[in-house]
């Protein structure tokens, strides 16, 4: 008889029913089976080791066959109860048999009480404790608390370098308005093609490029990309046979002239 | 202030009790301005190393009893409370405006008494089923705290009660929860038979054999976490101490 | 128990006393439990008629002198205090370790190589408008101190680093501070600066020639003076020794 009861309630059949007078309760007022039956074992009057298990089982069979008459829904909990007590009360007036391996009537019973008693001692208890001087109610905790206050110091973090950054970045920050960065001129191939065009003009005489272009030759930043870009202009200007490039050695100078008669094309 | 003791230098009386009474001021002030229980190990760290505060509250509390207001232990906490018996006196007009339901008062006086508690259990006890309402209120009211996981399958939540509910109904410790000798007595503080030999008594000490922490994610299941894990974390230092 | 004086009902002293302390009781847990002050008038109508109220708040307020909590007097009303000598019991001092913003840096590191400079000065080399705050800041954090004010029109307020300074950023004295080439050296200064740039030679001795000591009243400018003035104090004698 040690697993919970639970289980047991499942196990039987369907309850006989039987009248009574006393069923004006209303269920919805119960918290759950147990409830009912200690309400129902109370109104017998007497100490609950001392009531009429078998009265109990009838009066809550009839209790609940009322309901069902009535046609009103009802927690299943409230009818697997009636399905243990209606086993329970058959166990009751049925002699226990020998070899039979079901819990006796007897000790059913026993278990019904001491569930109830205990449901009765849960809620005295709770009674009790409700009744004690509670906080708030009777007893008072301080009402000004002087509640400990955290003051937040920060300390700071910073270290050696992060400070020399600062320092040298704003120093750097202050020069850089006397700074202007160099404007890198690059000479596009319409550029110099144009500029080729108008120096050569209709000169027929062979010319190194760089005379041509002394005058722009002059920075030596832009040297570099005026005679890239007047060299490649100027196999343009030779495919289209407008001009003549001649070189008499490697890395010699480049003579350029006007090429005579307009559209045949020259040697490189 | 430290030591003195193992150090062998001379304190004379007048000294000790000069440094025991500021002690007392500060032990005092400390509880006074605080409105929630303090734990000794809160108190300690105000007071130098050598300061017995076990020994402190208990000359405080003997200072103020009779007195208006009270020094009270409550579970492992001290705080300083009106009277009782000045209650019918204080008593504020405000009535209970959430009064508990009856299956709210039922369910905590079910864990109370029969703490550690799985929900089977109390449902067991009451004869129908818990809302998660119910339990999820009581947490709430920071009376209730789960506790761990009983090493039985499904590893259900066991739930106990809080050093808060002891405050809050004026209890020392759970021995002084009413009538609880006579339900002993009785056999009424079992979850099973009256023949069972063993009559278990309300437990809400640090887990049991047969209990297992709670899960890291039980803790997000209610509403504040961070009060039950605060809670379960304070009871486990004091309980060393005691 | 009210009026008996009027009845004229011999109460013997005994009585008198049990009376008066039970009257000190409820005063006294009224007073602790109420969350406002209480004026004797509201204490009255818990006691009976020929309570004398305010002798049991003198007699209440005497018991509590000296100890951890006084009874005080705010006005007309009265409530349990901390006693003030033990005021530090309810502040905690709790340090938080923060990054420095970059504003405060750029000051700091300005003033450190600067220095002695004005605030006006400071802003020159940022470029920008330093905010009080800035200054307040590292003043708060101990690194930067008022040295005193420069004898140019407006006097204005020199800052200077501390001893506090050099110890933090591990320097033993301003002359560990790298220099232009040093700096380029580190990478820190790019080699394409235009030779006028200079980096000053800091100096964090006593006042300069061209430096009046503070006024009286600079020091109540800043949010903790006695900071500011005991960092003055400790920076001097240093001085001297090197």
């Amino acid at each position: 008889m040690t697993e919970p009861t639970q289980t047991d309630w499942l196990q039987t059949p369907a309850p006989a029913s039987e009248d009574d007078e006393v069923l004006y309760v209303d269920v919805d007022g119960y918290e759950g089976p147990l409830d009912l039956l200690l309400e129902l074992a109370r109104r017998q009057k007497v100490d609950l080791a001392g009531i009429s298990v078998l009265a109990l089982a009838e009066q809550y069979l009839a209790f609940i066959e009322t309901i069902r008459d009535k046609r009103i829904e009802i927690a299943a909990d409230y009818l697997v109860m009636a399905a243990w007590l209606a086993y329970l009360k058959s166990r009751l007036m049925v002699p226990q048999a020998p070899g039979d391996e079901e819990p006796s009537g007897e000790m059913m019973a026993a278990l019904l009480q001491f569930r109830l008693k205990r449901l009765e001692a849960m809620r005295n208890a709770a009674a009790q404790l409700m009744n004690r001087p509670r906080l708030g109610f009777q007893v008072y905790a301080r009402g000004l608390p002087e509640p400990v206050t955290i003051h937040k110091r920060s300390l700071w973090e910073a270290s050696l370098f992060d400070l020399l950054k600062a320092y040298a970045v704003q120093r750097e920050r202050g020069q850089q308005s006397d700074y202007s960065p160099l404007q890198r001129t690059v000479w596009s191939l319409q550029e110099a093609r144009d500029i080729l065009q108008r120096l050569i003009g209709e000169s027929m005489d062979w010319v190194p490029m760089d005379t041509y272009l002394a005058q722009y030759l002059l920075s030596p930043e832009e040297r570099v990309t005026i005679r890239a870009s007047s060299f490649a202009s100027s196999l343009e200007l030779v495919r289209q046979g407008q001009i003549e490039v001649r070189q008499n050695l490697a890395f010699g100078p480049l003579f350029m002239r006007r090429r005579s008669g307009g559209s045949d094309k020259g040697d490189a | 202030m430290s030591g003195f003791a193992d150090e062998e230098i001379a304190v004379d009386d007048d000294d000790r009790a000069l440094i025991a009474e500021r002690n007392l001021r500060v032990v005092e002030a400390l509880l006074f301005g605080s409105s929630e229980p303090l734990a000794s190990a809160d108190i300690a760290v105000y007071l130098g190393e050598g300061a017995d505060v076990e020994k402190l509250l208990a000359t405080l509390a003997e200072r103020y009893a009779g007195r208006g207001v009270n020094l009270v232990k409550r579970g492992s906490k001290w705080a300083f409370r009106t009277a009782e018996d000045l209650g019918f006196l204080l008593r504020r007009e405000e009535t209970e405006n959430r009064a508990l339901s009856r299956a709210a008062l039922e369910t905590l006086a079910i864990i109370a008494y029969h703490q550690p508690a799985t929900r089977a259990e109390i449902e067991e006890v009451r004869g129908v089923a818990t809302g998660k309402g119910t339990l999820d209120l009581l947490m709430e009211a920071g009376w209730v705290r789960m506790r761990g996981r009983r090493r039985t399958p499904g590893r259900p939540v066991t739930y106990g009660t809080t050093d808060a509910f002891l405050d809050h109904f004026g209890l020392e410790s759970l021995g002084d929860l009413p009538g609880l000798e006579e339900l002993k007595g009785a056999g009424l503080l079992s979850s099973r038979l009256p023949p069972s030999l063993q009559i278990p008594l309300p437990f809400d000490g640090p887990l049991r054999e047969d209990e297992d922490p709670l899960d890291p994610d039980d803790i997000d299941h209610t509403d504040e976490p961070a009060e039950v894990d605060e809670l379960q974390g304070a009871t486990h230092p004091l309980d060393d101490d005691i």
